[in-house]
C-alpha cells in the first residue's frame, strides 16, 4: 500500500510540478503585497486629506506594514466563552482559502498561471470566491454575539444579492469571447481577436461589474457591515491577533482577485493599451520609462531622510526600479529578447490595471459617505440586476446584428455604442421611476429586503 | 487681577465642617418680605467700606397687559414687578396651568425658554418655581413665579409645553418639588437612588450621599 | 447604545425600542458627565465662576462666556465699553464657525464620509490657533471679564482674522462639493429625522435646529447684544427641518459669521476695553434672566442675587438639553443607522447637558 | 495510479462526511459537514475531466443551496431546535431501508461483473487537449437536443420563484 501512495505522489509531481511551484510563490508573497497595499492606502488617505500618514517605520513608513504583521502575529488570541472552537477556527481559514484558490485561476501573463488554462476560467474563479461567504457567516455565527450575528447576516446578504448583479455583467462581456478559457479571453481582445477591450464595447456591464464588486468585496460606500456603528466590526469583533489578519488578508485577497477578473474580462489582460494599432508602438517604452520617473524620485528625495539608514534604503529602492526599467525595455530593443516581450511587458501592464483598478476602490473609500442598508439592497436589486440583465439582452442584440452586417473589431463599435446607449436609458428610467415609487411611499416605509 | 483681595473673608468659605442643617452663614438673614423674591433692604455685613444706600430695583410694573391680566385672574396675580426691566408676574401656584394656557394662547408667548426653582429656606412659602417665557409674534420676555412650600405639589405645565417635561424633572431632581401631572417625575441628572436634594441652601457643598457613595463605590464617602 | 458608544458625542446612553430595523421608541439616559456647576456657582464670586462657564460647552466656550459676562453687567448695570464689544463679537463669531466645524466634521464621519473631518480640523486649528494668541488658551479660553476683556487685541489680530475670513470661503466650498450634491449624502440625510415647526416651537428647540424647521429667528437680530445691531447679516431659514436643511442652515451660517468678523474686523473702535467695575462685585439684589446666541442654540443666564460678593442662585439654560428632548420625536419610524445621524445633527455637547 | 488514489481519497472524505454530518447534535456543524461532502462529489467530477459539471456543483450547491441552509439555520433561533431527542423511534425503520438499499447496489454490482465488458468503468489517463471540451459538450446538448425541456424548466423555475415572492410579500 506504501509504495502505491509513493508513485502516486511522484507521478503527481512530474505532472504538476510548475502550477505546484507557481501556487506556494503566490501563497507566500501574497501577505507582504497585501501589506503593502494597505500601506498604499493609508498613504493615499492620508494624503486626500491634508496630513501624512505612517512615517515612523522605516522611510516614509515603507516598514509599516512588517511591523503591522509583527504586532498582528503577537497580539493575543482571544476566544470568546462558549463559542463554537471548530467553526471560530474554521471561518477565517475558509474565508482566507477561498481567496486564495479564485487566484489560481487567474493568468497574470500569458506563461505565468498557476491552473493550466483549465477550460472554465472565469467560471472558476466566480465560483471559488462566492465560498468566502461562508467564512463570513460562520465567522459572525461562531463568535456567538447577537451584534457580530447581524453583521454576518447583513454582509452575507449584500455579498449575495451583488453576486447575481456582477455575474450578469460578466456574461454580458463573455458573449464575445465565446469561451470561458481566460488565455483565449485575453487573445480575444488582441490583435487576433476582436483588437478592441471589451470594455470599449460593453461599457456598460463594466460600470455594473465595478459597482458590484465594490459591493462584493464590502467595501467604500458598501462597506456597511462592519462599519455600522452599533455593530461595531460586524462578524470581525470577536477575532483578534492573527485570525483577524485573516480575515483581512482574505478581503484584500478577494479585492486584488476582483480586480484582475476586470482586467482580464474588460482592460484587455496583459495586453499593451491598443496593443492592435502599429502606429501606436512607441508605448511599449512607457513601462520603462515610468520606472525610470520612479526612480529619479527615490533618488531626490533620498538626501532628504533623517536618518542615514533611510537614505540608503530609499537609494536601494531607486536601484531597484532602474533594473526593473532596464528589464521592461530589453525585449522591445534587443531583438533576440523578443520572446520575453509578452511575459515581461504583459506582467507589468496586467499589475498596472490592477493597479488602477484597486487605486479607484481606495478613492471612492476616501470621498464619499456610506449606503444605509436598505438604500443598498435596493441599490442592488432594484437597480443593478435589472440593469445587467437588460444589457445582456442589448448585448446579444448588438452582436447579432454585428454578425448580420459581418462588422469585425472597431466596426462592432457601430453596433455596440447604440446599445449601450439604450442601457443607460434604461436605467435613468429605472431611477426616476424609484424616485416617484419613493416620493409616495414615506421614507419611514423603506421596503428593506433582508428585515430583520 | 484674579484674586481679589480677600479683606471681607467670605463667610462662605467655612472655617470648621458646620452640620449641614445650618443655613450657608451668610451673615444677612434675608428679611422676611411678603412680595418681591428679594429681601427688600437687607442690613449690609459689617464691611469696612461705607455701606451703600441699598439700591432698590424693583418698580411695580403696571402696563395694559398687567392690568388685562390682573382683570381675568385678579386674585391669583400677587405681584407684578420689573426688574431691570425685565417683566416679572408673581402668580398664585395652584392657578398656573390655567395662566400658562391663557398666557400662550391667548398673549401669545409661545415658547417656554428656561423652567427652574430657587430655594428660599428663610421664608414659610420656601421654593420660586420659576418660569422664562418669550413670544415670538411680539418678540417679548415675561418671567412668571409661583411659590410654593416644601412638601406642596405644583402643578406641572407640561401639557402646555412639552419642553417642561426635563427641565421640570431636573428641577425635582434638585429641589425636590413634586410637580403633579408629570408624565415620569423621576431623577433625571443624578443616580435614582440618590438621597437629596443638592441644589437646597441646607445641603451643603461638601454633603455627598455618604450612603449612596459606600453602597455603590465601596469607599468612605471624601476619601 | 451604551454610554462609551464611539457615536454619541460623549457620555450618553440611549435606549431604543425596536421592531426589527426600525425604531419604535427611545428615551435618552443621562447624567453621566454631572459636575453640579450651579451648587459651585452659590459658593463662588462671580469673578471666580466666569471659569466654570467654558467648560460646560466645551466646544463653544467664548460664546458661553460672553452671556455669563453680559449677564452679571446687565445684574451691575454696567455697559461694557465699545471697543470690547466688537473684539467679543468677533471672538464669538469664529468660535460658532469653529463650533459647527466640529460639528461637521463628526456628523460626516458617523455617516461615513472619512475626509471632511481634516478639512473642518484644519480649518478650526486656524481659528484656535488665533484664540491662542490673544489669550493664551485654545478651548476652554475663559476669554471675557465681567465688565469688559482682559487682554488688549494684539498687534496682528486683525490681520489674522482677515487672512482667515478671506480664505475660509474657498474652503466652504471645499465641504460643498464634497457634501452637498453628493447622492449618497443626501440619500442618507434627506427625510430623516423630520421636526416640524410647530413641534420646535413646543419642544423649546432653539438654534438652527429650529431655524431648519422654517422659523425665522435668532436672538442676534431679536435681542442684539454685545456690537451685532452695527452689522448686516441674514439668518438662513429651512424648510422641512430635516437632517439635510440642517446642514444647509448651518453652512450658511458659518458663511454669515465670516461676513460679520469680516465688517467687524474693518474699523475696531479705539478706546478703553474695560468699564469701571470694581475689584469686588456686590451687584444690588434683584434677578436677571439673559440669553444669548451660541452655537447650539440659546443659551440663557437666570441670575439672582443677594446684594453678596456671591451669587445667591445661577441657573443655566442649556440649549443641548433641551434640544435633546427633540430627539425622541425625530428617531421614532427610523432605522437603527439614522439614529447615528439624527445624533450628530442636533450637535449635543454632553457638559453642557448634564451640566 | 494517481487517479485511483485520487478517487479513493474523495471517496472516503464523501462517506465520512455524510456519516458524520447525520450523527452531529450540532446543527452548523452538520451543516459544514455537508459542504464538505458536496465539495467531495465535485472533485470526484473533475477527475472525471467533468470540469463544468465540477464548477456548477460548487457554485449551485456550496455556493448557492448551502448558503440557504446556512441563513435559515442562522435565523432559527438554535436552542429549540437542540431540545428535541433528534432520532426518536426511527432508528430501526431507518436501518431497515438501509439494508434494502445495500442489498440492491449489491445485487447491481454482482450482475454487473458478469455482463461482458460491462464492469466498473476504468478510468484511462486521456490525454487533456484530446478531451472534447467539457463545457462546450454540455452547452451543445443542452441548447440544441434538449432545448424544450431546458425551457420548461426554466418556466417552472420562474413560477416557483414567483410564488416565494408573492407568499413573502403578504407575511410584512
Amino acid at each position: 500500500m506504501m509504495n502505491a501512495i509513493l508513485q502516486a505522489t511522484l507521478e503527481f509531481l512530474k505532472l504538476y510540478w510548475a502550477p505546484l511551484l507557481c501556487g506556494v510563490a503566490i501563497v507566500a508573497i501574497l501577505p507582504l503585497i497585501v501589506g503593502y497595499i494597505v500601506l498604499v492606502e493609508r498613504k493615499l488617505m492620508a494624503d486626500m486629506q491634508a496630513r501624512l500618514g505612517p512615517m515612523r517605520v522605516g522611510p516614509h513608513g515603507l516598514l509599516q506594514p512588517i511591523a503591522d504583521a509583527l504586532k498582528l502575529l503577537i497580539k493575543e488570541d482571544i476566544i470568546p466563552d462558549n463559542a463554537d472552537k471548530l467553526v471560530f477556527w474554521l471561518a477565517p481559514v475558509l474565508s482566507v482559502g477561498a481567496a486564495l484558490l479564485a487566484l489560481a485561476g487567474l493568468a497574470i501573463g500569458p506563461a505565468f498561471q498557476i491552473a493550466q488554462d483549465i477550460n472554465i476560467g472565469i467560471l472558476f474563479v466566480v465560483g471559488i470566491s462566492a465560498l468566502g461567504i461562508f467564512g463570513i457567516v460562520l465567522g459572525g455565527w461562531a463568535s456567538n454575539s447577537h451584534y457580530s450575528l447581524m453583521g454576518a447576516l447583513r454582509s452575507s446578504a449584500q455579498l449575495v444579492s451583488y453576486e447575481t448583479a456582477a455575474g450578469m455583467a460578466l456574461v454580458s462581456a463573455l458573449l464575445f469571447t465565446g469561451t470561458l478559457n481566460v488565455k483565449s479571453i485575453v487573445l480575444a481582445q488582441s490583435k487576433d481577436g476582436e483588437g478592441i477591450w471589451f470594455v470599449m464595447l460593453a461599457p456598460v456591464a463594466f460600470f455594473t461589474y465595478l459597482v458590484a464588486s465594490i459591493a462584493e468585496t464590502n467595501r467604500a460606500p458598501f462597506d456597511l457591515p462592519e462599519a455600522e456603528s452599533e455593530l461595531v466590526a460586524g462578524y470581525m469583533t470577536e477575532f483578534s491577533g492573527f485570525r483577524w489578519s485573516l480575515y483581512f488578508l482574505a478581503e484584500y485577497t478577494n479585492m486584488i482577485v476582483v480586480a484582475s477578473v476586470a482586467t482580464t474580462l474588460f482592460l484587455g489582460g496583459w495586453l499593451r493599451p491598443f496593443a492592435s494599432v502599429p502606429w501606436l508602438n512607441f508605448l511599449d517604452f512607457v513601462p520603462t520609462l515610468l520606472m525610470a520617473g520612479v526612480g529619479a524620485y527615490c533618488i531626490v528625495r533620498a538626501p532628504k531622510q533623517p536618518a542615514r539608514v533611510q537614505q540608503l534604503f530609499m537609494l536601494a529602492v531607486a536601484g531597484l526600479c532602474f533594473v526593473v526599467g532596464l528589464a521592461l525595455l530589453a525585449p522591445v530593443l534587443v531583438p533576440v529578447a523578443k520572446p520575453f516581450y509578452a511575459g515581461i511587458h504583459g506582467g507589468f501592464w496586467f499589475i498596472f490595471k490592477v493597479s488602477l483598478y484597486i487605486y479607484f476602490f481606495m478613492w471612492l473609500r476616501f470621498t464619499i459617505p456610506r449606503y444605509r442598508f436598505d438604500q443598498l439592497m435596493r441599490l442592488g436589486w432594484h437597480f443593478l440586476i435589472p440593469l445587467s440583465i437588460i444589457n445582456v439582452l442589448l448585448v446579444g442584440v448588438a452582436l447579432i446584428a454585428g454578425a448580420y452586417f459581418n462588422l469585425k473589431g472597431w466596426g462592432l463599435l457601430l453596433v455596440t455604442t447604440p446599445a449601450a446607449v439604450i442601457a443607460l436609458v434604461v436605467a435613468l428610467l429605472i431611477l426616476n421611476a424609484e424616485k416617484e415609487r419613493n416620493a409616495r411611499q414615506n421614507q419611514t416605509a423603506a421596503s428593506d429586503f433582508y428585515a430583520g | 487681577m484674579a484674586d481679589e483681595p480677600k479683606e471681607p473673608k467670605p463667610p462662605q468659605v467655612p472655617t470648621g465642617d458646620k452640620p449641614a442643617s445650618s443655613t450657608p452663614a451668610v451673615s444677612t438673614p434675608p428679611a422676611k418680605s411678603a412680595d418681591a423674591s428679594a429681601p427688600a433692604a437687607p442690613p449690609k455685613p459689617a464691611a469696612p467700606a461705607a455701606p451703600k444706600p441699598p439700591v432698590v430695583l424693583q418698580t411695580p410694573l403696571a402696563n395694559e397687559f398687567v392690568t388685562r391680566f390682573r382683570a381675568k385672574f385678579g386674585a391669583a396675580l400677587l405681584d407684578a414687578i420689573e426688574d431691570r426691566k425685565q417683566a416679572i408676574l408673581v402668580v398664585e401656584c395652584v392657578r398656573l396651568v390655567e395662566i400658562a394656557l391663557h398666557l400662550r394662547d391667548e398673549e401669545k408667548f409661545d415658547m417656554l425658554a428656561d423652567l427652574t426653582a430657587v430655594d428660599w429656606p428663610k421664608r414659610e412659602k420656601r421654593f420660586d418655581v420659576v418660569l422664562d417665557l418669550y413670544s415670538f409674534p411680539k418678540n417679548e420676555r415675561l418671567r412668571l413665579k409661583a411659590h410654593a412650600e416644601d412638601a406642596e405639589e405644583v402643578p406641572s405645565v407640561v401639557s402646555v409645553w412639552p419642553t417642561a417635561n426635563w427641565q421640570e424633572r431636573e428641577v425635582f431632581d434638585m429641589f425636590g418639588i413634586v410637580f403633579s401631572g408629570h408624565p415620569n417625575l423621576k431623577r433625571i441628572l443624578l443616580p435614582d437612588e440618590w438621597q437629596g436634594y443638592p441644589l437646597r441652601k441646607d445641603y451643603d457643598i461638601l454633603q455627598q450621599d455618604t450612603a449612596w457613595v459606600r453602597e455603590n463605590l465601596g469607599i468612605e464617602s471624601g476619601q | 447604545m451604551g454610554p462609551q458608544h464611539p457615536s454619541t458625542h460623549g457620555v450618553l446612553r440611549v435606549k431604543l425600542k425596536l421592531d426589527g430595523e426600525r425604531v419604535i421608541g427611545s428615551e435618552c439616559i443621562i447624567g453621566y458627565l454631572h459636575r453640579g456647576v450651579e451648587k459651585i456657582a452659590e459658593n463662588r464670586t462671580y469673578q471666580q465662576f466666569a471659569p466654570y462657564v467654558d467648560r460646560m460647552d466645551y466646544v463653544a466656550a467664548v460664546s458661553s462666556g460672553l452671556g455669563y459676562c453680559e449677564a452679571v453687567e446687565k445684574l451691575l448695570l454696567v455697559e461694557a465699553p465699545p471697543r470690547a464689544r466688537v473684539i467679543r463679537t468677533i471672538l464669538t463669531e469664529l468660535q460658532r464657525i469653529a463650533s459647527h466645524l466640529l460639528w461637521l466634521g463628526t456628523h460626516a464621519l458617523d455617516i461615513g464620509a472619512l475626509t471632511p473631518l481634516f478639512y473642518c480640523f484644519r480649518e478650526r486649528e486656524e481659528i484656535l490657533k488665533i484664540f491662542e494668541k490673544y489669550c493664551g488658551a485654545r478651548l476652554t479660553t475663559h476669554a471675557f471679564r465681567i465688565g469688559g476683556l482682559q487682554y488688549e487685541a494684539y498687534d496682528t489680530f486683525e490681520r489674522d482674522v482677515e487672512r482667515f475670513c478671506k480664505d475660509f470661503e474657498s474652503r466652504i466650498l471645499e465641504y460643498e462639493t464634497l457634501l452637498t450634491q453628493n447622492r449618497i449624502w443626501i440619500g442618507r440625510t434627506k427625510g430623516v429625522g423630520i421636526l416640524t415647526a410647530a413641534d420646535a416651537i413646543a419642544f423649546g428647540v432653539t438654534g438652527p435646529v429650529l431655524r431648519a424647521s422654517g422659523v425665522k429667528w435668532d436672538i442676534r437680530k431679536a435681542a442684539p447684544y454685545a456690537a451685532y445691531d452695527q452689522y448686516k447679516f441674514e439668518i438662513p431659514v429651512g424648510t422641512i427641518g430635516d437632517t439635510y436643511d440642517r446642514y444647509l442652515v448651518r453652512m450658511e451660517e458659518m458663511r454669515q459669521s465670516r461676513l460679520i468678523c469680516l465688517q467687524a474686523v474693518e474699523n475696531i473702535p479705539a478706546g478703553p476695553i474695560m468699564a469701571k467695575v470694581g475689584k469686588v462685585l456686590k451687584p444690588p439684589p434683584g434677578e436677571v434672566y439673559h440669553a444669548i446666541e451660541a452655537p447650539k442654540g440659546e443659551i440663557g443666564y437666570y441670575i439672582v442675587s443677594d446684594g453678596t460678593v456671591m451669587p445667591y442662585r445661577v441657573h443655566i439654560r442649556p440649549p443641548s438639553f433641551i434640544n435633546l428632548q427633540a430627539f425622541d420625536r425625530m428617531v421614532r419610524g427610523h432605522l437603527v443607522a439614522d439614529v447615528v445621524a439624527i445624533i450628530g445633527t442636533i450637535d449635543i455637547v454632553l457638559g453642557e447637558v448634564d451640566r | 495510479m494517481l487517479d485511483k488514489v485520487l478517487f479513493y481519497f474523495f471517496a472516503a472524505i464523501a462517506v465520512a462526511s455524510a456519516v458524520l454530518m447525520v450523527t452531529r447534535r450540532n446543527v452548523v456543524h452538520s451543516a459544514i459537514f455537508l459542504i464538505t461532502a458536496l465539495l467531495a462529489t465535485a472533485g470526484i467530477f473533475l477527475q472525471l475531466r467533468a470540469e463544468f459539471l465540477f464548477i456548477v456543483q460548487i457554485i449551485l450547491y456550496v455556493g448557492g443551496i448551502m448558503v440557504l441552509f446556512v441563513f435559515v439555520i442562522m435565523l432559527v433561533n438554535l436552542d429549540v431546535a437542540l431540545q428535541q431527542i433528534q432520532f426518536a423511534r426511527q432508528k430501526w425503520v431507518a436501518l431497515l431501508v438501509a439494508l434494502a438499499l445495500a442489498a440492491q447496489v449489491g445485487f447491481m454490482f454482482w450482475t454487473s461483473g458478469k455482463m461482458a465488458g460491462q464492469g466498473l468503468p476504468v478510468l484511462t489517463a486521456v490525454a487533456a487537449n484530446r478531451l472534447l471540451a467539457n463545457s462546450e459538450t454540455v452547452a451543445h446538448s443542452l441548447f440544441e437536443s434538449y432545448l424544450l425541456p431546458f425551457e420548461i424548466a426554466s418556466v417552472l423555475l420562474l413560477v416557483a420563484m414567483i410564488g416565494a415572492v408573492v407568499m413573502a410579500k403578504k407575511r410584512t
